[in-house]
């Protein structure tokens, strides 16, 4: 690990030094295009693991390990995320005080749109994630937000993950230049070293999916967020995004930010935009 | 649930042994209790699942000791994903199969789960356990009034990194 | 409330194949809360499955059977259409009973 | 021999010794401060660590405890830390694109 970081910080050091030479005219490199993005983010992953279907690098871990992906075949006969799944629909379909329901809220009711998010929102410039729709929605008809990392929150997202499930995930940039920011900050936000143990999103989900640490094995960053929400053993209960995102904050001993905060709906946003094309695998089971 | 150990467990082991070994002398009285064919009994083994080590919950289960045998398939991962959710399974061709247990060898109670067979069942059990730590797991079945047992280990260590 | 047990109870030709997944939190009474202090032992005892009056399986679980237990069996003499009862009782006396029909 | 073993033990005693005079409450509420707001620019950059808010924490336990070494050592390390978050984020800002898959 030593001599990997020696060379990191040298090469960090060289790209300085370049960075500052050719920022006096802005070459393409600097200019946003999640188009080359999104083929240059597959093809290392479709070549990194050749023989992995591309479709099943939605299944995280089980992608890159037999053994687990029997265990994790096993338990999808009959889920752990059974009673979050029937707790959603049940609260899905279940009035407001004021007689309205989520479906009001959402396009086609609320049914099979999950691949749709995040999505950039011109009016108010900012990315809009299914978990800040849902309590937009929750807060327009008089009712209380629910935490972003607890039950309620992750039963609804399970539903409406499950409505999509097989749908290929369709996230779309418009041409403003507010959502290619908010895409840059989710894609630099990815790719930062945060915490006392020094490592970015990337430090392992691209450099070493497939290995493990202890004993989980690492997902690959290509779909990490398809199978969302997800039922982890480790929590014996449903997480949504915004909890996994605290949760991996914190086991590199980087505070974590509020949900729902900037960082987190743009790197959302980033993730979901490189994995357009792999199917929505949620609700999922994880270790 | 503090262990009864020293010499009040032992005596009672022998009394139940004593119990059990009547009962089959007894033959086809008509019992209420079915004739136990030293099947454990329709109680709760309570006793059993308060057995630190796989042996003493064995003997406290079914009053004797099992051989292992071939004839007793165990499905276990190599690695747990997790410990608390460990797909386990078994099953067995041997015939007049009465009992099916299961059993962790370093958790702090062997016996996890212990299933009857009665006839007409097919002898094969999955389900899902906790396992504290890297171990031995235990599948033993009672066929015709005899144990066979199959042993895997399975590895267990925590997830994540710095935390 | 919906019931705890969810029951997939398939048969074909003479065998039935019975999977069951029960909501209970089987709490092994070793494991401490975030204050700190332990969480009781509180975990499902007996499981039993019944068809015409006969326990066709019976469960006797400890407290290391896993959060939300699942159990898969098969058994001989049922068909399609008949009922499967299935009940559990837990160490602190709590019980639930549904029945399924087999499909 | 008995004579340069008692020596080298007289030596070690007086290295021992803290300083002059024991740590005061004074130092520590400086090494404090120091360390607080090293953590406050931290947060500032949205890139704090949750080591330097347990050894902070620490600092300020031992402190209200009486045992000003302690906290004095808890607090420093708790700037260090918090002086390591904020290189960090700043190297950052232009590091991470060396890792950017393209």
């Amino acid at each position: 690990m030593k001599a990997r970081s020696a060379i990191l910080f040298g090469s960090a050091l060289a790209a300085l030094v370049v960075g500052a030479l050719a920022s006096t005219h802005v070459t393409a490199a600097d200019k946003v295009d999640p188009a080359a993005d999104i083929k240059a983010f597959q093809n290392f992953f479709f070549q990194k693991f050749p023989n992995v279907k591309h479709e099943d690098f939605a299944n995280g871990p089980y992608s890159m390990n037999e053994d687990m992906k029997r265990q994790w075949q096993e338990k999808e006969e009959f889920p752990p995320y059974e009673f979050a799944l029937d707790a959603g629909k049940e609260m899905f379909a279940t009035p407001f005080k004021n007689g309205k329901t989520y479906a009001d809220c959402f396009p086609d009711g609320g049914i099979g749109i999950r691949q749709n998010y995040p999505y950039f929102d011109e009016k108010e410039g900012k990315v809009v994630t299914l978990e800040l729709a849902l309590n937009r929605c929750r807060e327009a008809n008089g009712e209380a937000p629910y935490s972003y990392v607890k039950d309620e929150m992750a039963s609804l997202t399970a539903y409406m993950a499950y409505t999509s499930r097989g749908k290929l995930m369709d996230i779309k940039i418009p041409d403003d230049p507010r959502a290619l920011a908010a895409f840059e900050n989710g894609k630099r936000y990815f790719y930062t070293r945060r915490g006392q143990m020094n490592f970015s999103c990337a430090s392992c989900h691209v450099q070493s999916p497939g290995e493990r640490i202890r004993a989980e094995v690492l997902a690959p960053a290509l779909g990490i967020l398809n199978a969302m929400p997800i039922y982890r053993s480790e929590w014996s209960s449903m997480g949504t995004t915004s909890r996994r995102f605290v949760t991996c904050n914190s086991q590199t001993r980087a505070v974590p930010l509020e949900p729902q905060s900037d960082e987190y709906r743009d790197v959302e946003y980033f993730l979901s935009y490189v994995a357009n094309g792999l199917p929505i695998s949620g609700p999922g089971a994880r270790p | 649930m503090t262990t009864i150990t020293g010499p009040l467990a032992t005596r009672r082991l022998i009394l139940q042994g004593a119990a059990s070994v009547a009962l089959i002398g007894l033959g086809n009285l008509p019992f209420a209790a079915q004739p136990a064919r030293a099947a454990a009994n329709d109680k709760y083994p309570e006793e059993a699942f308060k057995q630190k080590s796989e042996a003493d919950a064995i003997k406290a289960l079914y009053g004797k000791t099992a051989e292992p045998s071939d004839k007793v398939k165990l499905d276990a991962p190599e690695i747990a994903e997790n410990g608390g959710v460990v797909p386990i399974a078994v099953t067995t061709t041997l015939d007049k199969v009465t009992s099916i247990s299961f059993f962790v060898a370093e958790n702090p109670n062997a016996l996890a789960a212990s299933y009857k067979i009665p006839d007409g069942t097919v002898p094969s059990v999955s389900n899902r356990l906790k396992m504290a730590k890297t171990t031995n797991v235990v599948a033993i079945v009672e066929a015709d009034g005899k144990l066979y047992s199959a042993t895997k280990e399975v590895k267990v260590t925590v997830g994540g990194c710095g935390g | 409330m919906a019931s705890t047990i969810r029951v997939r109870a398939t048969s074909n030709g003479d065998i039935t194949e019975v999977q069951a997944l029960i909501q209970h939190p089987m709490d092994s009474g070793f494991v401490k809360d975030s204050k700190g202090e332990l969480i009781p032992a509180h975990f499902i005892q007996e499981l039993k499955f019944e068809y015409n009056g006969k326990d066709v399986f019976v469960a006797d679980w400890g407290p290391a059977v896993s959060k939300d237990p699942y159990v898969k069996f098969s058994f001989k003499g049922a068909k399609k259409g008949d009922d499967l009862k299935i009940s559990w009782v837990d160490n602190k006396g709590a019980s639930d009973t549904t029945t399924a029909k087999i499909s | 021999m008995k004579r340069s073993l008692s020596l080298a033990l007289l030596l070690a005693v007086i290295f021992a010794l803290p300083p002059a005079r024991a740590a005061t409450e004074a130092d520590y509420k400086a090494a404090y401060a120091a360390a607080e707001a090293a953590s406050k620019e931290a947060t500032g950059l949205r890139n704090q660590w949750t080591t330097t808010v347990a050894t902070l924490a620490a600092a300020k336990k031992a402190a209200d405890g009486g045992d000003f070494d302690r906290a004095i050592a808890a607090a420093k390390e708790a700037e260090a830390l918090a002086k390591a978050s904020i290189f960090q984020a700043t190297s950052e800002k232009e590091a991470w694109k060396t890792m950017e898959i393209r």
